[in-house]
This record gives C-alpha cells, structure tokens and sequence, in this order.
C-alpha cells in the first residue's frame, strides 16, 4: 500500500508541453507512475512521451478518464487549473507552483475541502512513494535518498527534505511514502489531514515530520497524537529554531504571525505529545532508531 | 518583499504632512492645539522610540519639529517627513484587523477592546480578549458579522454603524489589494463631544500586500525606505531573499527550508551569520551576483550548502567557479554542493580550488571554525 | 405531526420591532407558535409581546436557544438576514419579503442548500399548520380558508391560495401544511424538495400543487411521482393557462424562460406522472374527492 | 419593469446612429458599402418584420432610411432612430447568454453553434444543440469554463481567447448589473481576413436588468420608449404591474397569482381581457389611481376580484368606494372582494351601488356576461 499515489491511480499532467512539464512526466512515468493524458489549452493532437494532449480536462477525460492531475502550471494560473481539475471531479491534486497568490490558495483550499479533494502544494517538490509512484518533481538519484523503506515522510521543504531523507536511508531506512505539503502559509493540504492515511497504512511504521517555524501545522500533528487519533511513533524536525523574531525568512508561510508559530511552541507541543524532536538532520535517523528500539523491520 | 503602508482612512483626523519645523508650526497652528506629530518612519513602536508625540505649543511644535526634521533624533530613524495630526480626546483605544485562516480556508477578522498593543502581545498575554469573525472569502464580509464584531467590542448605535461601514471598507481593501494584512491599531474611540456624540478614529494602519499579487497588483517597485540597507535592496530588486545581520559567515545557499536550517546550525556551532542568501529557486544561476551580495558584508567565510532537484548541482557548481573568478573574494569558501548532477559538480569545485564536503553539519563545522580563526584557511 | 413547523419549534423574529413583524408576531403567538426572541440590531432590550429583542442572533440564541427564524426584514437585507441566521446554525428560515434581489436569492439557495438548511421564500405568505403553528401572515380568519384537515397544500401564490384553501375546505376536506414556497424565479426551498416530508407525514393524505407558469418546479414534482419517490395523490392547479407568450404576468418567476416553464408542459408533465390537474379552483375540490374515492378519512 | 437594453460591445463592428435619411447616406458612405441598417426598437424579431436590411448602394441607404425614419414602415413600429453598422462578413452565427439555474442555484452559460436563432425555439426544436455551464455566483466564472463553453462551439486558437475575454466581460457585466439575463445573439465568427485572421463579433446584444437590484443599481426611471403605451408606462412609474390587451373587460385584481388566474377564467368563459393589473401588494390602497389606468382603456366591464391576508378587504372597498365617487366610471363594476375585514367591505360596497360577489368563478361569468351584452347591466 501507499500513501495518495501508486501504480493504480491514472494521472493526468496539466501543462504537460512546457518544458517543466514534459521533463517531469517522463521522469514520473520512468519512476512507475501512469500517465493517461495531458492538458494544455491549445495544443490539443500533440503527444508527449507517448501521452495525449488535450485541450481541455473535459476532453482528455472522455477519452481517458483520470482520477489525479499533476499541475505544472505557472501560479498566477493555478487556481484555474485546480479548479478545472476539481471539476472533472478529480479528487487527488498536485500542484509544484511557487508564488500562489495567498487569497488564491485560500479559495483553492477552500475548494478542495468542499469537495472531498486533495490538494498538495502549492511550492512543493510533490509526492512520492518510492519504487511505487511520483508526482511531482523527484530526480533519479533516488537511491542514496528515497530508498524505499518503512518511514513515512511529510515536509513543508524541497532541498531540505533531500537533507533529511538523506539521513534517514544513511541511518538505515527508507521511506514508505512522502508528502511535501509545500511552503506556502495556505498549503492545500495540512501535515495532519495525512494523519489517517500514515496511520492506515501497514507499509508505514513511523513519521518523520520536516517542519519549520510559522503557522500550527506541527501544533495540529502534536494534538493528533494527543487525541490518540495518530499512534505511530513521530520523530519531529524543525528548521528556523534561531530564526530572529518579525523577519521572513525562508518560505513564506515561515513566519510568526498573531502569536503563532515559534519552534520553540513547536517543541513543546510535540515533546507533551510524545514524539522525539531532533535539533539536527542526521539527529533524525538516531531518534527513528530509538523509536524503533531497533527491533522493526527496516 | 513585504511593503507595509501606512493608510489614510476616512475615518482618519485631519492632518497635514510636513518637510520641516516652520511646516510643522504652521500645520499646528492650523489644526488647533495640542495637536499630535508623528515621524513617517516605517517600523513599529514609534512611540517607544519616541518618534511620536503630543506637543502643546507652537514652541514645543518647532522645538519637536526641529528634533525630528533635521535633529539627530530623525536623522537616527531616517525621517524625512512629519505628519501632523489633530489631536483627538479619546475614550477607548481597540485593535482591529483582517487576516487569514489558514485551516479553516478564511479570512479572518482579529479584533480587541484593549488596543494600541501588539496583536502578537495580546495572543500570549490574553488570547481569551481576542474576537474572532471568519469570513467566506468568495461570499465576503456579511454585515451582520461586522455588527457581531462591533457589539463584542462594546459598540453600539451610531458608533456600531461607523465601525460597519469602517470594517466593510477595510474588507474592500483586503481583497481588491490582495493583502495578506489590513490592520487599524489603535482604532480610536473619542470621548463624546458636545452634542454626545462619539467617532471611530483610525490611529494608525498598515497594509500588507501579498507579493504573489504583483501580477495582477501592478506590482510597483520596491522602495528603497522599505529596507534596512542599500544590499537588501539591491537583493529584493533581483528577487533574492536576503537578510543582513552583524556576524561573520555569509549563508549562500538553496531551498528556503535547507537554509534556515544552515542558519540553525551556524547558531548552534557557535559561529555567527553575517547575511540569509538563498540562491535557490529561479535565481540558482545567479551565484555571481549572489556571491557579490555576501561580498558586500566582508564576511570571513562563504558556506555555500545546496542539496537540490530541479537546482542542478552541477549548474551551481559552474557559477560558483564563474563568480570566483569574476569577484576574488579574498576569504575562504565552504562549499557542499549536492544533488543532481553532483559528481559533476565536484569536478568543478576543486578545478576552482575548493575542496568540496558532501555533508551539511561539517561543512559548517568548517566555517564556523574557519571564522573562529579569522577567516584564514 | 406536521410539515417544517410544530409547537416544538423556538422561532426567532428577525425585524421583530417593525410594523409588519410586531404585528405577525402577536399572530405567530396566538395559533401557537413558539417565539422565543426576536432581533433587530439596535433594540437589543426591547420586549415584544413578551419576547425579548436583541441586536442579534448571535445574542439572541445564547439566552434563548432556537431552530427556527422567521424574517420580517425588506428585501434588500434580507441576504444578510438569511446569512445571520445559518452562521448560528439556525435550520428552518422562512422570509416573507416581495422583492429580494435575483441574484442574492441565488446566494440564498446555495448558502442554504451547502449547510443543509431549509430556507421558505421570498415573496412568500409562509407556511402554516392549522391547528398547530403558523410561520408568516396568515389571519384569524382561518376557519373558512384554512381549516385543519389532511390534504397537503404547496403554492407558489397568496391571494390565489387563500381562493384555492377555501374551495379545498368547501369541498369538505382541511388542510394538514400548507408551505408557501413563494412566487420568486429562484426560491429558498422548491416544491419537490418538500415532498420526502409529505410522503413521510402520516397526517398528509394527499397533496395540492398550486403552480403557475414559468419555472419547472411542477415538471420536477411529477417527476418525483413518476420515479415513485412520492405515491400520495397530487392534485395539480395552475395558473397562467392562456397567459400571453413573452410576457410576465403576475409573479417574477411566472415566466417562460429558456423554452421552459409553459403550462401547457406542466400539464402534460403532470398529467404523464398521474396527478389530477384542475381547470379552475373549485375544481380542485371535486378532483380530490376524486381521488380519495370519497373514502379516505377527511 | 423588464428594461431590455441594446448593448454595444468592444467586439462590436464600427456604427452610427442616425436620426434621419441624410444621417444614413452619410454614414454608409463612412463606413463603406454594403452596410447594415438596423432600426433601433425594442423587440425581438426585427429582421421578419423587415426593420434591418444590408444595403449596397448609396440610392439605396437613402431609400430605405427614408421608409424607416419618417416613412410609413418606421411611424408602424415606432422607430426614432437606426444604427448604420458596418457589414461584416459572416462565417457563422453563434448563441451565448448567461442566466440563471434556479434548482441548483448557479449561473448559467447558454450557448450554441446555431445562433440568430431564438433559444425558446431551440430549446423545443434541438435542445442537444444547447451548451450549458453553470458557473458558481461567489466563486465566480473560471477561464476554464470559458474555454470549455469556447471548444463545444468549435473556436479554437486565438478565437478561442477571444472568446475567453468576451464571456469574462460579459459575465462581469452580468454580475455588476445584477442580470438576470446577458445575451449576445447572434454572435457572428467572420470569415478569414487577408492574413487568416477571423474575429468574434456581437450582431446583437441584450440586457436584463433585474428590477430587485435597483436600489443598489441606481435603478434608473423606466423611460417611456421601453413600453407598448402611455399607459403601461404610466402604470410602471407607479410601480402597478399593468398589461394592455384589446378586449372588454378591465381587470382590476390583488395578488399575482389571482389576477393570473381571473385573466384564464375570463378567457375560458369566452370573455376577452381590456387590461391585466394587479394593486394588491404594496400598492393595494391605490383604488383611484388602479381605476383610471382601467378606464384609459374604456373597458365594457371592471372585474375587481381579490381574496387578501395584508391587503385588506376593508381598505381596498374604501378605496373602490372613493374610486367610484371620483371617477364616475360609465361601464358596470362586478367586485368579489374577499379576505381580512370581508364583512366591513360588503358593507362599503353596497354603499357604493355594488352588489358584491363571494365567488371569484361567479364573478367572472357575470362580468363576461355583462360585456356580451355591450356593457350595460
């Protein structure tokens, strides 16, 4: 089993003829993923790496019906293409944009709870479960990285993940399924809504969660735990703990902002809920090695 | 970028700007005394660091005017203009503002009765004081919520209508802006003048404007008083998050979370960051006129980390080389460049003479120990 | 038991302090509503016959718990009005007001349909179960209009009601509800929408529809019929029968529009579903003997 | 009020509005032959009643301008004034307008690659034909719906986007203006020009204001030239809603439905209707004023028929009561007025010489019977 995305789902790349887009579809196709079609308003008859083009979702799902859109769509566009792929009724999106207009996330958001949907990112490298499926956009260098394990992984970072994840297969695991929610302070999907299905999954012993200063995301996962909703254990990694206070700095949903947001409120919420915080990356791997008391199946 | 500006509300005091002390008399001359001068500096607490104040007199007027138009005062906060304002009798001081609720999908009005305090204050010392309103942001601001809000703050009649129509504009405001923020703090309220009537007067506001509007926004440049130095300046005009502080290694690095971290981890190692520099993202072939953005702080060591995807390595790798050779920067250079195309890339840094690290917690172990000792290698 | 409103019910007045609110108020009370507030903003303090006035719902309902509001407020703030009421949860909104912006009623229905609550109007008399509770404007002179009795009645009209009740009572039968859904293009709540309650209400033995050109919300009852989601006996009245083509006569929804909404159509709709459609109101009378076969209990 | 406007749209042709036959010389000679003269009416249909024709020569402009403005055929239908337009060359006719979708409460887009044609007339005769997309009101229209609506119609490339920008104007003019109907028909696709280029224009354009809205649209009064008569126009400035029609008996009725209701009754019993009009809601103490728009018609019988809750029986044969005294009306009064304070109206229309009625089916064959036989009791 995976998390969001495996080799069933059948997806569809919007703005597939971009030099972004094909790039990428060849490389999630060549990590296992099904691509059915593509979609960019106006190149209707082309066809990259071996995919249809369409005009439309409407169109390119008549022919080939779809359950999952991958966007490489520029932001100030994104909200349209969100919106067309919800209404297609596809209930599991995509989006790498970095530069989401905030009142655009809001109404994408919005949207997508309305419906029943998922929608990650904006600003993030996208998913991944390793050795299964991909969206987004995950290179080939895999194997020293997203060796497939038993570690779940959420993140609201790209090169940092890398960092991290690059600890985790070092100390001796791999990573069942990742999900970079993005860095963007309205992300369309929050670290806990992924809660139920880490917790579901038989193929995923433990969470790693990559987080940063700014918003309650991390506060939202400590109380997860706390409610006993979630019990896998949860090692927790924050960046911006020496942050100065009032500056942005890194992402923007990296901010303190109406009270809320420190690392430091961040640790204690997850240290009251049980999980082990690590100060630095390669901290990650020795926690998940305490977690596990080494007796789990790597 | 993150322009704040101060508003003009209608619901504002008259007022008048002023360039210089004879202005700053006439214009307190003209509005009646005591009238209130405020320096137009943006940064909060101005009245803390005494940039605003109530003057009495003509004399006090020029005397303050003086301080701050010309006086070693504004000339140590860079003001350049007074605004002087009528003063108000005030009965209540409130807080107000609209800003967004990430979970929930909504905007969301923050009010409180106690104003004139900072919101992220107020959160801590007394989150219970705090009103909440979500607001659908497709339906908008309801006036029914605005009165909800009004009554919780205490207001009522006629001074419940001026803070509807108040907080509907502030909503228009909010979304023809794309703001991130529109906030009134303090909100006056006066004390009733002589027919019994009270006023909501705005003391003071800012307006954060998303910058991933400026497409639709008209984006305008940014300007030069919206930043702490001429460097950080220059990096937001070429859209390279930079942040100046007074340490001694220069951050380049790419991926907003790995550099934060990077930050972190100088910190903890006990060295000192002389500048934030991401070179990341859209801008990762820029490393020249990254490297001249570090250059600028004399730093004692450049620690460049990179672990990126779509970023190559080996494209970084080139630039770095390129701005060597163009800048010669004089201090040592940490580099730990990783990820696509890395073997590439290491090929490249040690053909520029730099011994390439494959792991982020030594290569600022490095630096910071570089630093320690002066910047020599 | 009835449709929409019993003595079960707490009922806020919206606009209570007006003419036209205190006044209905007092009539509300009197068949046996239970008012148990009222609101308009301004006049908290106030009393009206005996129900205390508050600036709001929000205020309103945390002294005074209630599922049901009752608007007397002009059509232009009755948007707002509507909006007040479903943010505190309120279920059952019923609005009288002649007028309220086309566009805004679209607010209306969405808004309520999104939250699951029911709202009755615009341009409406209101609903009514003689005997038990009345929201709206009905009179006291109820006896020969609407006497209590087990036909179901739902219009689209007031006066026209008043007429067709009165040849229903004349006929020998009474009334068990009777919703007005109003004669606006777009209504809070349309015909078929009430007809689940209908079908499960065991003191509705048949219903009475009374239409009017324009609109398809009688196309949308006979379908029920036809798909044997409501088996009670329909009959059917309709005005507008020989109303010139192009025109709007009587109310703003009675129009062709579209190529929808003649009468000719709902006829036949009807006629194909097996409702009893009456020519002229005393009709309506004779066909419901009709179709209790003179021996169902009246 | 039903104000239907005539738009004029950016992807319009180049036109000229002319008063007179010289006028339309003029500017066809402006804007090149053959043109379009079309006669500026408010009704649909104008090309069967022959009130839009292409001319082609100069003779001709004059000819035809002659007949409309000042002639026989333009004094028939009213016209004041025609639109000269230049003639485009056609490659199709395409429908569009946005609505309403009462049962899922959304917008709607209507469209269809057979344009010019009625969509009442389609819709019976081909509705498969109609392309339908419902937009969300808050949400508002998405560029991807436009693009769908764009492609069932078959317009692709740089058609395509300027489709995109026409629905996107005219679903804000549909939300700014509060419409309840915007409509482009027929839209016309040019043919290829010299470089391939074909273009989007608006043949005809129409503009449903909803009524409800005036209060925040400065609902403007209704101007003369939108009705059939004086004294339909009269009857709107007065807020009573008042059709014309050219039978014996004036209907005089509260309550929409009713007053529909009668008017079917007079017509089945073989009557035929002199005027529909309603003064019940809020105009319904507007007795005198409702009788004299009945009497401008110099009907054989008034049928006054009403059954009311707020519009008081009592009020209303008050009002009758003193319409009578003032007017004198000549022709019978056949009144069945019934509903709150019924007794007190019998009273006061028995007073007045009428012989009440209980019965609305009743009244209606008397009334009918009365006209039969000239209007005489």
């Amino acid at each position: 089993m995976s998390i969001f995305i495996d080799r069933s789902d059948r997806v569809l790349v919007q703005g597939i003829t971009g030099g972004e887009g094909s790039f990428w579809t060849k490389h999630m196709m060549d990590l296992g993923t099904r691509v059915v079609a593509g979609v960019t308003p106006g190149k209707e008859g082309q066809v990259v790496e071996g995919a249809p083009v369409y005009h439309s979702i409407r169109r390119a799902v008549t022919e080939n019906p779809a359950n999952a859109a991958m966007l490489f769509v520029p932001p100030r566009f994104t909200k349209d293409a969100v919106f067309e792929a919800l209404d297609s009724g596809i209930g599991k999106i995509v989006t790498i944009a970095d530069g989401i207009p905030l009142q655009d996330a809001i109404q994408i958001r919005k949207a997508a709870l309305s419906q029943g949907a998922r929608v990650v990112g904006g600003n993030t490298s996208g998913v991944i479960s390793p050795g299964l499926a991909m969206m987004g956009m995950f290179p080939y260098w895999i194997d020293r990285v997203y060796k497939p394990g038993r570690v779940g992984v959420m993140t609201r970072s790209g090169s940092l993940t890398n960092e991290v994840t690059a600890m985790i297969v070092r100390a001796g695991f791999g990573v069942s399924s990742l999900i970079g929610v993005g860095g963007d302070p309205v992300p369309g999907t929050r670290f806990a809504e992924m809660l139920p299905d880490y917790q579901a999954d038989p193929d995923t012993d433990a969470v790693v969660v990559i987080g940063e200063l700014g918003g309650t995301m991390e506060e939202e996962v400590a109380e997860a735990m706390l409610s006993g909703s979630f019990t896998k254990p949860v090692v927790a990694f924050l960046g911006g703990r020496t942050a100065p206070a009032g500056k942005r700095m890194g992402h923007a949903g990296a901010i303190v902002s109406g009270g809320k947001g420190s690392v430091k409120d961040k640790i204690e919420a997850f240290e009251k809920a049980g999980a082990l915080v690590a100060d630095r990356p390669r901290m990650v791997g020795e926690l998940l090695r305490t977690a596990f008391g080494r007796t789990l199946n790597r | 970028m993150n322009i704040r500006r101060r508003t003009r509300s209608r619901n504002g005091p008259r007022r008048r700007l002023c360039a210089d002390a004879e202005e700053v008399v006439a214009a307190a001359a003209e509005l009646g005394l005591p009238c209130a001068v405020k320096s137009q500096v943006l940064r909060g607490g101005r009245g803390k660091a005494g940039l605003v104040r109530l003057v009495k007199s003509g004399d006090e007027a020029r005397a303050y005017g003086s301080e701050l138009l010309g006086g070693a005062l504004g000339a140590a906060h860079g003001v350049r203009k007074v605004l002087v304002e009528e003063a108000v009798s005030i009965d209540r001081e409130l807080y107000l503002s609209i800003t967004v609720d990430p979970q929930a999908a909504t905007a969301l009005i923050l009010a409180c009765a106690d104003g004139g305090v900072e919101i992220e204050e107020l959160a801590r010392t007394a989150p219970e004081k705090i009103i909440r309103e979500r607001v659908d942001i497709d339906a908008g601001l309801m006036p029914f919520q605005a009165r909800n809000v009004a009554h919780a703050l205490g207001l009522e009649g006629k001074l419940s209508a001026s803070f509807v129509t108040l907080l509907s504009g502030l909503w228009k405001t909010f979304r023809d802006k794309d703001a991130e923020l529109v906030e009134v703090n303090p909100l006056f309220v006066t004390k009733a003048d002589e027919k019994g009537e009270r006023a909501l007067v705005a003391g003071d506001g800012k307006l954060v404007i998303d910058d991933n509007s400026a497409f639709r926004q008209g984006g305008a440049e940014p300007s030069r008083e919206y930043f702490d130095s001429d460097v950080a300046y220059e990096a937001a005009k070429e859209g390279i998050p930079y942040l100046q502080f007074d340490g001694d290694i220069s951050l380049m690095c790419a991926g907003a979370g790995l550099t934060t971290v990077v930050y972190d981890l100088v910190n903890y190692e006990g060295g000192s960051v002389a500048n934030y520099l991401e070179f990341g993202g859209p801008n990762y072939k820029k490393a020249v006129r990254a490297m001249a953005l570090c250059l600028v702080n004399d730093p004692k060591v450049i620690l460049i980390v990179t672990f990126g995807t779509i970023a190559r390595a080996d494209v970084m790798a080139d630039g770095i080389a390129e701005a060597i050779a163009a800048l010669k920067p004089r201090c040592p250079i940490v580099a730990c460049i990783r990820g696509t195309g890395e073997e590439q890339a290491v090929e490249t840094l040690k053909a520029a003479g730099l011994e390439p690290l494959y792991d982020t917690e030594e290569a600022v172990r490095k630096a910071v120990a570089l630093a320690k000792a002066g910047g020599r290698a």
